[in-house]
């Protein structure tokens, strides 16, 4: 062979899983060395950040799209894969929550008390994701998607002792398996009876519509089951919040992502074409996730609980931006579908930002404190200020409040929404807006989420001797809440550049893109023209810094600039009583009952001491998870009486045995005579 | 072949259901037991008339082993276990001999129906002689399904492998290898319940099965 | 001498049955014991051996073809593992006196026969030599679940003694009806009795006979075989039985059983009129799965536990054949291995599991990762790999049976999926009680064997990542062979 | 020139609307005032307020942490910046295209989200209160306030704030019901936003019912002058807001001459006079309402703006 052997962008990705993986086969003899820990978590940092640079490399067309075929996997097939735009796109989320991830857990990882239940699968975890990036069969894919739940799955119990953990293990395990036969279903669907599993063979076959839109209900129950899309979301806030917090970071802020790769992958490149009453479900359990992700969140007093469900809302976000793309695009608007697709993408770049740093805040805070508990924190941005001042910056940005990213992305959407005006169907134009209208909700109820978390457990005066004595993290996982926090405000500012990068993926889903932003003037986006809707991130940004700071300057300078201290005034009542502050169940107490009462069937019980007793009265908050209850606990109850009555057949007498055999017998003969 | 061979074979095949039937109608052990034996007979006497018009003398073996075997020292046997362990006499039966008898005639039907249905392309003998094994078989595994104690079970079971034997012998020209192995198996299958009734009367003074299906695997 | 070198099938034989006589004479359990092991070497020797002679013709008594070569090879090499590990296991029940030297000598002959047992029937050429060999297995095993002499022990090997032996029964008669279809084409005598002969000439066969001779052979092969309902002897048996019986038990007795089932299906199969093998297998196959999905729940013991996944893999395994179709053999032939690794694998580490924590009970055995890191794990890995987790080829052969039915068949696959999640759920539930939490009961080291454990699951897994080319052609071979 | 020009008149609307946010303020109270039989103070009563506090030390609580001292500013800017990018009295300003509508309403968010914050931080009962309520009446006005702007952008077909008015001053767009529908729903979340009765009344102390007072019960001196000084500002953006998008006649177009921006500037005085002396007028008639009454209220226009946007859709789609 004359043509020397070049290695493709894949080769190195690939290159870089085995390395993941050989780091994890490290751990497992050597992982009880203290040498380990800084060595497999940097190694990862590296690697990923090799991942990060290849998928950017490629978006930004300096290595062109490259595939590679290894004589593993299904044996006839072998196992391909492949880095192209959309995978490239993803590769740089997984690249960039898993290097931040690990930087953070060089420092995190110290505090960990069984580092062998932690550091031969964290590497490993790390690959899979990107496997199932990289897959380009569906036999690889499901692979690789299985071997990341499970390591996820092992991740989560690595607390294994802690009370709760063991149910949040089980109910994620059976998840992932119930997701992954339906996803298994839609891969038969879309590899038909001859067993053409290749992901080229699949994009080929023709397929009718219908058969198409089978295929999108089956990934919106197996992907949107991993991804947490109501009501399949229930082992989200049970799981995530179980493992250690970069775990969680990446659980959160990176495998929801992968899960919404193969939904992407699969309905918008290989299904083919749907019809434009298969987009509605799409956007309504959208919007619908996020509201109950983000009400939930609200109500939620563990801080890392709150954290997952505002995932469940995110992913809710995406979703219906993807919904969009699909009614758009259903209707031949490509330049609409173009712009809600590069929305959902912005919004799962941001996403995975701003959400593994607010966890490895959290990690941070229950390093400090020992608490998850929003009511025992408080009064953190004292004793931790770098960490406190880092959250704010990822709670502006989850908030999607200018000039940060989240709102970049938010508006974006908002934009897409306001183009369905132009969509022919009537019942897309009721539901598109009332989805924008929830949207809105979602972000405002967003804003209050986090002001609450915040608020509570940073701001105030601190509830226990534990958040009193907290103490500022190491430097490492600073550092790398540093990075993502950068990363959040650089993306808010120059948003078009995020954009340009992510248009390839855009152009290979959808047939469309959205008008190259970098030659706009002041880092403006312009999602369609200039008359209809334009933002600054950068002028905003460079405005409120301006005005701000020129004021505080004008008004130390010439008006006053004299402070003195003094006793909280609080109406002339001040009580030095932490808990006369305001906890979070008191903080969210009146959404709780404009909407918690009905969405989440909040109900609040009130028991009076009788007059004259010094006891305290107490309150306490019911909610009620109506997927919970209405989905899992009755089948959970079916399978249960099931197998108390077939448990009978155990316990028979040796003749009863025997009548069944004779049964049978007869019956097939029977059957037999019949046939005749 | 001539017509009067044919009604003997006939006429010794229908005895063998008939005597199955007597058997389910037993209510005393002793009594179940002699049936049994002439079961074995009958068998023995079908098996040589086969061997003779056939003219396979190996089938005389086969007669032999049944006559030896299963009419003399197999009852034989079980009489005394039932005199060592003092069994009580009577037979215990699940459903009433009536209904037993009933789902009997059913079976013995269906297996005729399904044999004569079936079988055109088979010799019209073969054919009879298959349906009155299906049915003493069928016979059999009936009367394990409605006996309680284990006694009548075996005897159940061999009467099962008197059919097997009947309709082994039916079959034109079937090797030898075959009838050994019903030997075979009968004469395992006796060591092993031999074996059995030994360990299980260690532990228990009865072997009927009732005492043993108390420990069913789990404790429920 | 040379015919055992000119024919390696004969040495397959001859090994086991010479050694079970020797043992039946040898005292001492330690020689027994490496005897036992060393036999079971050779025979796997001889089994590989297979590949490399030039295969003898057909004989009126043995056959060597791509389908038994898969199970022959299997079943010395489950053997040869399974014996490695009982002897570290009967050594420890000898110390804890659950068994006298005198019955271990009896279990190593047992071992033995019952290995020259499943072989032969694996290699006879003729049905009715077939017939006895499945016979002899079976009641080398009866005897061999009955060892412990115990209430439960006894109770067991009774129950499985009458329920296999009216499958003999049953078997018997279907091997008398397949014969008196085949006399009128082939003629009197042993002709109509050869597997190949028969197999050549089933199309002129008398359809309506044949059918009833499925018919009897489906329930009687199918009693060993565990499908439900005709399984209730298989969970107590495993449950009461020493542990390594309990391996080969699942890992080969079931395969032997489904050896000959799928050799009368092809027979039915060549036949044009005769009634469809397929509908019946897959209704039996579902049936077992989705029953023992849901027997899962309610089990205390964990022998029994496994002996219950062993029924719902039996039960995947009769159906992917029932389905038929290159894809679906090959998934069936894939995953029949990979349950027999896996399984006997699972055996190994529960019987050391149970060893150390003196009981069976599930309630029992917590935190395995905590107190026995390498045993605990090799268990979880194991129960994974068989609830169908990848990278393990459990994985792989239930992605190619899903995939390719719910393109054929939707509605079965859905039944499929939904009788493997109630599985899944019941296994993970149990297996995150085992390996984690507090541990209890005794923590102490244990004397575990765990190199049989880790050779399976590597093997496994490996071929859920990659499966050599020539394996796969000879799959493919005889998936097409099975039509 | 050109831009000269431009950037001088950007330069101009930003001082005078920060310059007039105080007058618009005091007319308002007056108004009240007035309407109440009392003389009440001058209209520049609110200059020497601000003037005064500007000159009073800061007396900081203990806990108070640095984002407390920064809010205030912070808030301000992001007010400042939300009010300059409405067009007031000309279409077409040098930076109106730096933010539109939506972000307009994100940036008052942004004001609002650090107001809650510094309410909580010091660690009170009543800060915490009014950040509660704060946060849950602008979860209900958001989406209010996004609906309406979307029947605007949708009939506009921008939402970009000086087409939007340009296109609102051409007579095409004529009478409809669900700019009328906005109207409402807008004007009631601009009730709720800046605190006014029904919802909140910004001159009580010590009441159970305060949201916005109770967030800034903890400030003194300079910082409580820049909050109420962005409270001011914050109404006068609203004002402007339903000038400039439900009766923009009058405006100047973009780069007209010098009497055209004079005259501009004349109208909008005009307008944003009438509007203070109309809320005024309002408030003096209504009683202030339940806090748990509030939502209703907000959801009234929640559900008169999504009627709105529906409405468009219907008469479209016919």
């Amino acid at each position: 062979m004359r043509k020397d052997f070049r290695m493709s962008a894949v080769d190195l990705a690939l290159l870089a899983v085995a390395a993941l993986l050989a780091l994890g086969a490290y751990a497992i003899p050597f992982g009880r060395q203290t040498a380990a820990r800084p060595l497999i978590y940097g190694a990862s940092a590296m690697l990923c950040t090799v991942l990060l640079l290849l998928g950017v490399a490629v978006l930004a067309g300096q290595a062109g799209v490259s595939a590679r075929v290894l004589p593993i996997g299904l044996p006839w097939l072998g196992s391909h894969w492949g880095l192209d735009p959309l995978s490239a796109f993803f590769l740089v989320v997984v690249g960039m929550g898993g290097a931040a991830a690990s930087l953070f857990a060089i420092g995190y990882g110290r505090h960990e008390g069984e580092p062998m239940r932690v550091l031969p699968f964290y590497p490993a975890f790390l690959g899979a994701m990107t496997l199932v990036v990289l897959a380009q069969d569906a036999f690889s894919f499901l692979v690789a998607w299985e071997v990341m739940s499970l390591l996820s799955w092992a991740l989560v119990m690595a607390h294994h002792r802690t009370e709760g953990t063991a149910q949040a293990g089980y109910v994620y395990l059976l998840m992932a398996g119930f997701g992954t036969m339906a996803l298994l279903l839609a891969f038969g669907l879309l590899a038909g009876p001859a067993g053409d599993y290749g992901f080229a063979a699949m994009r080929a076959a023709p397929r009718s519509t219908t058969l198409a839109a089978v295929i999108l209900g089956l990934m919106m129950v197996g992907a949107g089951s991993k991804a947490g899309l109501a009501p399949l979301h229930v082992w989200l806030p049970l799981a995530h919040p179980a493992a250690p917090s970069h775990v969680s970071a990446l659980m959160s802020g990176v495998m929801t992502k992968v899960a919404l790769y193969g939904l992407i992958r699969v309905v918008f490149d290989l299904a083919g074409p749907l019809e434009w009453w298969a987009s509605p479900a799409v956007i309504v359990m959208g919007a619908a996730t996020a509201v109950l992700g983000i009400l939930s969140a609200l109500m939620a007093t563990d801080l890392k609980r709150a954290l997952a469900y505002s995932t469940i809302e995110n992913v809710g976000v995406i979703v219906l931006a993807l919904g969009l793309a699909l009614a758009f695009r259903a209707n031949g608007m490509t330049a609409p579908a173009a712009l809600a697709f590069s929305a959902a993408l912005f919004h799962i770049f941001n996403h995975a930002a701003f959400k593994s740093l607010l966890f490895m805040g959290a990690g941070n805070v229950l390093v400090a404190t020992g608490q998850r508990n929003l009511d025992a924190l408080g009064g953190l941005i004292h004793r931790m200020p770098v960490t406190a001042a880092l959250m704010l910056v990822g709670a502006v940005a989850i908030s999607a409040l200018p000039p940060l990213n989240g709102f970049a992305s938010e508006w974006l959407l908002f934009q897409s929404v306001l183009l369905s005006p132009d969509l022919p169907q009537a019942g897309l134009q009721i539901i598109v807006p009332a989805a924008g209208g929830m949207l809105a909700l979602a972000a405002a109820l967003a804003a209050a989420a986090f002001v609450r978390i915040y608020g509570v457990g940073f701001l105030g005066r601190p509830r226990t001797d534990a958040a009193r004595s907290a103490v500022e993290a190491d430097r490492f996982s600073l550092a790398a809440m540093g990075v993502l926090g950068l990363i959040c405000v650089l993306a808010g500012i120059f948003p078009g550049v995020v954009l340009d990068l992510l248009a390839p993926a855009t152009e290979a889903m959808v047939a469309a893109r959205l008008p190259l932003q970098a030659e706009q003037a002041w880092q403006t986006l312009v999602p369609i023209a200039e008359a209809r809707s334009t933002y600054s991130g950068l002028l905003v940004f460079a405005f409120i810094t301006i005005t701000s700071s020129g004021s505080a300057w004008l008004v130390h300078r010439f008006a006053s600039r004299r402070l003195s201290r003094g006793p909280a005034w609080d109406c002339g009542f001040p009580s030095n009583l932490a808990n006369s502050q305001y906890g979070a169940g008191s903080f969210a107490q009146p959404l709780r009952r404009v909407l918690g009462s009905i969405l989440l069937g909040a109900r609040e019980e009130v028991t009076m001491p009788p007059p004259g007793s010094t006891a305290p009265s107490r309150m306490i908050v019911r909610l009620r998870d109506w997927a919970w209850e209405g989905i899992y606990q009755p089948l959970a109850a079916a399978i249960n009486t099931v197998a108390t009555q077939a448990n009978r057949l155990q316990f028979l007498t040796i003749r009863r045995y025997l009548s069944l055999v004779v049964g049978s017998l007869v019956s097939l003969l029977l059957v037999l005579t019949i046939w005749n | 072949m001539d017509r009067i061979a044919f009604d003997i074979a006939h006429l010794l095949a229908g005895g063998l259901v008939l005597v199955s039937f007597m058997m389910i109608y037993q209510e005393r052990l002793t009594a179940l037991l002699n049936v049994f034996a002439m079961h074995a007979v009958v068998l023995a006497l079908s098996v040589s008339w086969q061997a003779h018009i056939q003219h396979a003398p190996h089938l005389y073996v086969t007669a032999a082993i049944a006559l030896v075997f299963k009419a003399m020292i197999i009852p034989g046997a079980l009489h005394r276990i039932i005199r060592r362990m003092g069994i009580h006499r009577e037979v215990e039966t699940v459903v009433g001999v009536g209904l037993t008898m009933l789902a009997g005639m059913g079976l013995v039907a269906m297996s005729i129906v399904l044999m004569l249905r079936l079988t055109e392309a088979a010799d019209t003998f073969a054919r009879e002689d298959l349906a009155f094994a299906l049915s003493v078989v069928l016979l059999g595994l009936l009367m394990m399904v409605t006996r309680r104690n284990a006694v009548s079970q075996v005897v159940g079971f061999m009467s099962l492998e008197n059919g097997l034997i009947l309709a082994a012998t039916g079959a034109k020209g079937m090797p030898l290898v075959v009838e050994i192995s019903v030997a075979f198996s009968v004469l395992i299958a006796f060591i092993v319940i031999g074996v059995f009734l030994f360990r299980i009367r260690e532990r228990f003074d009865t072997i009927d099965l009732g005492a043993l299906e108390e420990y069913r695997g789990e404790n429920q | 001498m040379n015919a055992l070198l000119a024919n390696p099938a004969y040495a397959i034989l001859a090994i086991p049955a010479g050694t079970a006589v020797l043992l039946a004479l040898l005292p001492g359990y330690r020689l027994t014991a490496r005897l036992n092991v060393a036999a079971s070497f050779a025979t796997l020797l001889a089994a590989l051996a297979l590949f490399f002679v030039p295969r003898a013709a057909p004989g009126p008594y043995l056959l060597v073809d791509d389908l038994n070569i898969v199970f022959v090879v299997l079943n010395t090499f489950v053997g040869f593992t399974a014996a490695y590990f009982s002897a570290s296991y009967i050594g420890h029940e000898m110390e804890t006196g659950k068994l006298t030297a005198a019955s271990l000598r009896f279990y190593h002959a047992m071992y033995q026969l019952m290995m020259f047992g499943m072989n032969l029937a694996l290699l006879s050429n003729n049905i009715g030599l077939m017939w006895v060999a499945i016979e002899i297995a079976t009641l080398t095993t009866v005897l061999m679940v009955g060892i412990y002499r115990t209430h439960a022990a006894l109770e067991a090997a009774w129950k499985y003694f009458i329920l296999g032996s009216v499958g003999i029964a049953l078997a018997l008669f279907g091997t008398i009806l397949v014969y008196l279809a085949a006399q009128p084409v082939l003629g009197e005598g042993a002709a109509s009795m050869i597997w190949t002969n028969l197999l050549s000439r089933a199309a002129e066969f008398d359809p309506a006979i044949l059918n009833l001779a499925f018919v009897f052979l489906l329930l009687g092969y199918g009693t060993k075989v565990g499908l439900a309902p005709l399984h209730a002897w298989l969970p107590d048996a495993h449950a009461e039985g020493p542990t390594p019986i309990s391996a080969v038990l699942s890992g080969l007795l079931l395969n032997v059983a489904l050896y000959a089932v799928l050799r009368f299906k092809m027979l039915i199969a060549t036949h044009p009129d005769a009634i469809a093998p397929g509908p019946l297998m897959v209704g039996m196959g579902l049936l077992s799965l989705i029953f023992a999905a849901f027997m899962l729940y309610r089990r205390r013991d964990i022998k029994r536990l496994f002996a219950y996944s062993s029924i719902e893999h039996m039960g995947i395994i009769v159906f992917a054949f029932g389905m038929g179709g290159p894809l679906a053999n090959f998934a069936g032939l894939l995953h029949m291995v990979m349950h027999s690794l896996t399984k006997s694998a699972i055996f190994y580490s529960v019987g050391h599991v149970a060893q150390i924590k003196g009981t069976q009970q599930i309630d029992g055995i917590r935190g395995l990762t905590q107190s026995h890191p390498a045993l605990g794990w090799g268990l979880a890995l194991g129960v994974l790999a068989i609830a169908g987790m990848p990278p393990f080829g459990v994985f792989m052969s239930e992605f190619l049976i899903v995939t390719s039915t719910f393109a054929r068949e939707p509605l079965l696959a859905l039944l499929l999926v939904f009788g493997l999640l109630v599985a899944f759920g019941a296994l993970i539930l149990r297996l995150a009680g085992f390996i984690f939490g507090e541990p209890t009961g005794k923590v102490g080291p244990a004397e575990a064997s765990l190199a049989p454990l880790y050779a399976h699951l590597a093997l496994v897994l490996a071929a859920g990542i990659f499966l050599p080319g020539p394996v796969v052609a000879w799959f493919r071979a005889v998936a097409a062979l099975l039509g | 020139m050109e831009l000269i020009r431009d950037l001088l008149v950007q330069g101009v609307q930003m001082l005078v609307v920060v310059a007039l946010a105080p007058a618009l303020l005091g007319l308002v109270r007056k108004v009240r005032a007035r309407l109440m039989r009392r003389r009440g103070a001058s209209i520049l009563q609110p200059y020497r307020d601000l003037l005064r506090l500007m000159r009073k030390d800061v007396v900081l609580a203990e806990n108070a942490s640095w984002l407390f001292r920064a809010a205030p500013y912070l808030i301000f800017a992001a007010t400042w910046v939300a009010a300059a990018l409405v067009p007031t009295f000309a279409f077409g300003l040098q930076f109106n295209w730096t933010a539109d509508l939506i972000a307009i309403v994100a940036l008052l968010g942004s004001a609002r989200f650090f107001l809650a914050l510094a309410g909580m931080d010091v660690g009170t009962a009543f800060g915490g209160i009014g950040a509660s309520r704060e946060m849950m009446i602008a979860s209900m006005a958001e989406p209010a306030m996004l609906l309406a702007a979307f029947s605007v952008a949708l009939v506009a077909g921008s939402t970009q704030l000086s087409t939007v008015a340009e296109h609102m001053a051409t007579e095409a767009v004529g009478l409809r019901v669900s700019l009328g529908l906005a109207l409402v729903a807008l004007v009631i979340v601009a009730l709720a936003e800046n605190a006014r009765i029904p919802v909140d009344n910004p001159s009580t102390h010590l009441e159970l019912t305060m949201v916005h007072e109770a967030m800034v019960l903890e400030y003194s001196g300079r910082h409580l002058a820049m909050i109420e000084l962005a409270a001011a500002l914050k109404l006068l953006l609203y004002i402007s807001l339903i000038i400039c998008v439900f009766v923009p006649w009058g405006m100047a177009g973009a780069q007209s001459g010098v009497l055209a921006y004079l005259a501009g500037f004349g109208f909008w005085l005009a307008k944003l006079a009438l509007g203070g002396v109309a809320l005024g007028a309002f408030e003096v008639s209504i009683a202030k309402m339940r806090v748990f009454r509030v939502p209703d209220f907000l959801g009234a226009a929640l559900m008169l703006g999504l009627l709105g946007v529906l409405l468009l859709f219907v008469s479209r789609s016919l």
